[in-house]
């Protein structure tokens, strides 16, 4: 394990006073957080944060991004997931499909999408779960058969976020048959959510809103330039996409606004058992929010650390899950889901979002195999 | 009486699957309350288990009460059984008066006062069912006791409220309301109210969570990962057994604390039964959903609807928390010699009273 | 799963009231309370035990026994454990030697070892660890090779409790070559401890206490009646036997003293955390205690209560351990190993001997696939 | 400065290798400490990082002094270091004087009672190493901040104590012992010596935990039941995985306290280190343990060893607890709109200070 403590330069920090003014300006008074990634979905918060240059920040510029570091992205990142900021829109492309698209698409593919997305007008979701395809991604059954000038894709996606909301999105699929090699074969292709033969339904969340969708394809046809990379890659892209996705502040920032509005709650007749619980909570974000920057910097210094993000997630996913615990700890009564304070508010769906933290992103037990086995290495 | 037990819970089971169906349950978390299945209870006489025949109930004792309540929290049945036999029905027995009322709810209300010519007037936040009871009892605790006021349903201002499960806690606003009628009770009285309503509430969690295992069980028997079922793979046996363990304390808390003929609750079990209920919510819907995985996310899969009860009947009632700091100073102040006598004392009250 | 709460009848409240009123009796007013079964050997409290008829209770009148019941020894047991009495010399030889010996021995090892045993008179250590086997008993090395009239046995046991103070011990160990099937082939020899062919060396414990001890076999002459049953069956014989001893008392009361003397400590100035504590420790004693008796009660009317003992075990020892973390967090301060009071005394021994709880008897790993596999079934 | 550390931690460890081995380590248990391995840091001047050359020391900062504890604590040296350069040498610096002793060691005395004429009397419990100094600077906490005084080690009558390391924990009486010399700090500076302690034992537990988890996966990894390497498991894989985890975070949270060239440490950051170390302590040793099965629990080994200085270190220098409920009250004051700014500080105390 390779985590050093670091320090922000002169103009990170600067990046940093920017993103809190941006947000002090925009975010109106009456804003209720959201709960890190499953904040609100909105595209004119999206497109400003684009027009200061706060999306595609690690992106070259010649794809319209600003060949920034994985360090300005994180600090973007982690004050719109302090506030809990509306980033539902461009959260998935920014994160996951651009750097994807950058890494393992064409050309063509390059300057079609990503300086879309940069420009916070495209959103993307992602399409690798299926219904009897959960953690055992290679197991996937959608499948896609060569046609004339493209492929003919038929399946099922599910828990697809946002499908609904959003343009397009990446499926990962069968496009020549299973072999002795589950790990061959496989393709991600770059689908539009609005293809007639593209069905989407919602799967309602366990408090009855809207995230979820399972997306039925049927006969869609995606032309051959809609593959991602050459076909038969796609094991590879995906293995590499989950490591990009593990470690960021998205994955400790989720239940931050508790402890924020706990304090405010609380902070002048605060107890000895709540100082405690305060006391305790942003000791472990501190820590928690180094360990998450220190590969942010090993990224930066051209680094892969998959041991390293492996265990800040698992660190991250479960110390999201403590802090309710902890703060519903400190507030001891009954949560009301319709409670009249943002604490309340924010306690009452972090208990309901909970269990998905330590889900999303490739489960716990999937990421302890990766851990272990990079310790011994 | 074991006999009498798996009556009821046959019975129950599947009067509860007809009428506490999904689509049931997804009626009753908009109107707040399950109306149909309480119909059903209250015709077959089930709604009066735990209130003497004499004053117009079915008997049994709180055996038969948790039995009743478990099948009710494995079902997902929103109705108030517990506030109108546990609570308002035996409050009204021990005064001697029957309880007029097809819905009758109950709760302690230290926020109303009395005024000289005996109406009430002030808030009661979060009290179950209200907007659908005919007989609303509000226990104002004082110095010595409590005051027990019912009032008609339609003589109080009613704003709908809810827990995670969409289950009717209501807010109950009263303008100089009149009751129906009211008498005193003792401290003993008042506090055993509050077990009962703390019992009640480990009653159906336990319920709750013997289906969660089930379940837990089933999914993880089911499902196929890399070749085989995970319940195959060591880390998702440790979440099944979990589960498991977790019911299995729950259940028997609630069971050792209501074994026995006994009338009345003690603080030492019903303390211990919703101590040790709602830290198994907690632990047991962290495990569960983890074994699960996306699928235990989602609002038609059985295992969510559980869960937001479980998320709301932990707090309820009073929560561990809350328990805890009440039996251990019961406890502490019992002294050193006494703390081994309790523990030990397993369903018999009477060596937990001279503990 | 089958547990059910359990009234104690009059005659076992009486057998309760005589133990407490033995034990006030017994034990001296300076008595300093050992954790569970690491608690003192003391051969003549044994024999007073065994005097009252409280050894041994399980086992028929015609060996020695008193032909009473599971629920009998829980209880005398219970009250044992909750003195910290010095139940070490009797302690495995009445638990589980004398049932493995009554099952599976022959008649005249019966008559030989069982009154012995419940005589106080006979202690037992066990057999079965080496150092190359340890949740894993199907590859144990020590091995026997037949020769005229017995057994010439070779190998090391380790972690042999007491057997520097025992008389006898149950040796695991190969009586014919491995096969194909690892559980063919193995048997238990009951050998003399004493014999010069046994060398005994102390494996000193973490804080340099001696409980533990390597066994050498070395060419020990071990006659033909001193196999326990047929030959080859050791492997059923050990399977069984580690169910007798998992669910008892001895599972979850080795730290209840901390509970009593924290009370003892704190009770004229208990704050709301403190108050908490002794709360939730009692509500869980209180209800593990119930699950531990209703298994007793399933032994008695002869159920085989596999599962419920796995679940009993693992819920019990890990118990024990959570009891150390919340009665140190009331404490809060620094833990003095020669401390003056009974709690600092038992709260330090019980943190240095508080990880082996879930590792004597089956770890909880093994534990939990067998409780997993009984859920299915 | 990196290359600096990496020589410092190459030249301890290799120095520690020869005067801490397993042999050491059981004498020094008798001992009450590792006087041989105190020699030759003293000679070899490691002593004396964190001590200013102008003072006498070696010079380096916290930084530093935080590679000596980590490798000392990795090692289980059993040695005075924290006490004699980080708090009496640092306090010696601080008023402008050097410190002239072979073995100095430092306590907060708040039982003292200073007379008109200067001399002390009372009791201090537990203060380190004792036994071994000659010299013993007690802190005596006032309104104002606080007295400090040296005593010669023979001036005072010493009982001998012990952490589970079997480390000098010694009570030492004052029976109206005139000082060698006095003066007074401010509440500042008291409030230094208390986070430096913290911050000191979080450094010792820091570097135990690394080898904590060196042992935790080679032993999982040669281990074979069942036919191949227990590390194989998925329940075995959890206890490594955790035991990494927690060794991030602790070794992150000192790291991050010291970072920069900075003098002093802040509540914050030294809090915090201390909370997430002692809190690792105990779920590492809980984890690592679990994996290594029974020889985790003979003296011979070397885990057993680490795992007694965790025991001891998580509770010297103040809890987690103590730590938690200091800095929440802080963080509370400081309101809520300090507090994201607090958590983002990273290393930068100067934004710490602003929140």
């Amino acid at each position: 394990m390779q985590f050093a403590p670091t320090e922000l330069s002169a103009s990170e920090q600067q990046l940093r006073d920017d993103v809190r003014e941006f947000l002090d300006a925009e975010l109106p008074d009456d804003h209720v957080p959201g709960l890190g990634m499953a904040a609100g979905h909105d595209p004119e918060f999206s497109r400003k944060l684009a027009a200061r240059g706060w999306l595609g920040m690690a992106i070259p510029r010649e794809y319209g991004g600003h060949d920034r570091t994985a360090v300005d992205r994180f600090i973007v990142t982690e004050e719109l997931l302090a506030r809990g900021a509306p980033l539902g829109a461009h959260f998935a492309a920014d994160r996951q499909s651009a750097p994807t698209i950058l890494r393992f698409g064409s050309e063509e593919q390059r300057r079609r999408f990503i300086p879309k997305i940069v420009a916070g007008e495209l959103w993307f979701s992602l399409g690798m779960s299926e219904p009897d395809s959960g953690s055992d991604l290679s197991s996937v059954r959608t499948a896609a058969k060569k046609v004339d000038g493209g492929w003919l894709l038929n399946g099922t996606k599910i828990w697809t976020s946002n499908a609904h909301r959003n343009h397009y999105f990446a499926v990962l699929c069968r496009t020549s048959p299973l072999g002795e090699d589950r790990h061959q074969g496989l393709s991600q292709l770059l689908v539009d959510l609005h293809d007639e033969n593209v069905e989407i339904r919602p799967i309602p969340f366990l408090d009855g809103t809207h995230h979820f969708n399972e997306v039925h394809l049927d006969d869609v046809f995606v032309p051959d330039d809609m593959v991602l990379g050459e076909p038969g890659s796609g094991w590879q892209q995906v293995t590499s996409e989950l490591a990009y996705e593990r470690s960021g502040p998205d994955r400790f920032m989720s239940t931050f606004g508790l402890l924020k509005y706990f304090v405010d709650t609380y902070r002048d007749e605060l107890d000895a058992q709540q100082a405690r619980i305060v006391g305790e909570v942003t000791a472990r974000y501190w820590t928690v929010r180094q360990l998450s920057l220190a590969v942010a910097r090993i990224i930066d210094a051209g680094g892969a650390p998959a041991v390293e993000s492996a265990l800040v997630k698992d660190i991250g996913t479960k110390f999201e899950q403590d802090v309710i615990e902890l703060i519903r700890d400190g507030v001891d009564g009954e949560v009301d889901p319709d409670g009249e304070t943002l604490l309340e508010t924010l306690l009452a769906r972090a208990i309901v979002s909970g269990p998905a933290f330590t889900l999303r992103g490739g489960t716990t037990e999937i990421l302890r195999s990766v851990a272990s086995k990079g310790l011994r290495a | 009486m074991s006999n009498d037990i798996d009556e009821i819970r046959s019975a129950l089971r599947a009067m509860l699957g007809d009428t506490s169906t999904p689509e049931h349950v997804v009626a009753a978390e908009s109107a707040g309350w399950n109306e149909g299945a309480w119909r059903v209870l209250r015709e077959t006489g089930f709604a009066g288990i735990g209130v003497p025949e004499s004053a117009g109930g079915s008997g049994g004792t709180l055996t038969e009460a948790a039995v009743v309540l478990g099948e009710l929290g494995r079902a997902s049945a929103s109705v108030p059984y517990a506030e109108h036999a546990l609570i308002a029905g035996w409050l009204a027995t021990r005064a001697g008066k029957q309880l007029d009322a097809q819905v009758a709810t109950a709760a302690v209300a230290p926020g109303l006062s009395v005024a000289a010519d005996e109406t009430l007037r002030g808030t009661v936040q979060r009290v179950p069912w209200a907007r659908s009871a005919d007989r609303i009892m509000v226990i104002i605790p004082d110095d010595d006791g409590a005051s027990v006021a019912v009032l008609a349903g339609d003589s109080v201002a009613i704003t709908p409220g809810r827990n995670f499960a969409d289950e009717a806690r209501d807010r109950v606003d009263l303008d100089g309301v009149a009751p129906v009628e009211s008498w005193r009770i003792d401290a003993d009285g008042l506090e055993q109210v509050r077990l009962r309503t703390a019992f009640a509430r480990a009653a159906l969690i336990a319920g709750a969570l013997a289906r969660v295992l089930e379940l837990t069980v089933r999914y993880t028997g089911e499902r196929v990962q890399f070749g085989r079922p995970i319940g195959r793979f060591q880390a998702v046996q440790r979440h099944v057994v979990k589960t498991a363990e977790q019911t299995s304390l729950a259940t028997m808390a609630v069971e050792a604390a209501a074994h026995g003929e006994r009338e009345e609750l003690d603080l030492p079990a019903a303390a211990s039964a919703k101590i040790v209920a709602s830290q198994a919510a907690t632990i047991s819907s962290a495990h569960s959903h983890q074994a699960h995985g996306a699928i235990g996310m989602t609002k038609e899969y059985e295992l969510g609807q559980l869960s937001r009860r479980l998320w709301s009947w932990r707090d309820e009632g009073g929560t561990a928390q809350h328990w805890s700091r009440r039996l251990g100073t019961a406890v502490a102040a019992a002294g050193t010699d006494a703390v081994w006598p309790l523990v030990s004392s397993g369903t018999d009250a009477a060596a937990r009273s001279r503990a």
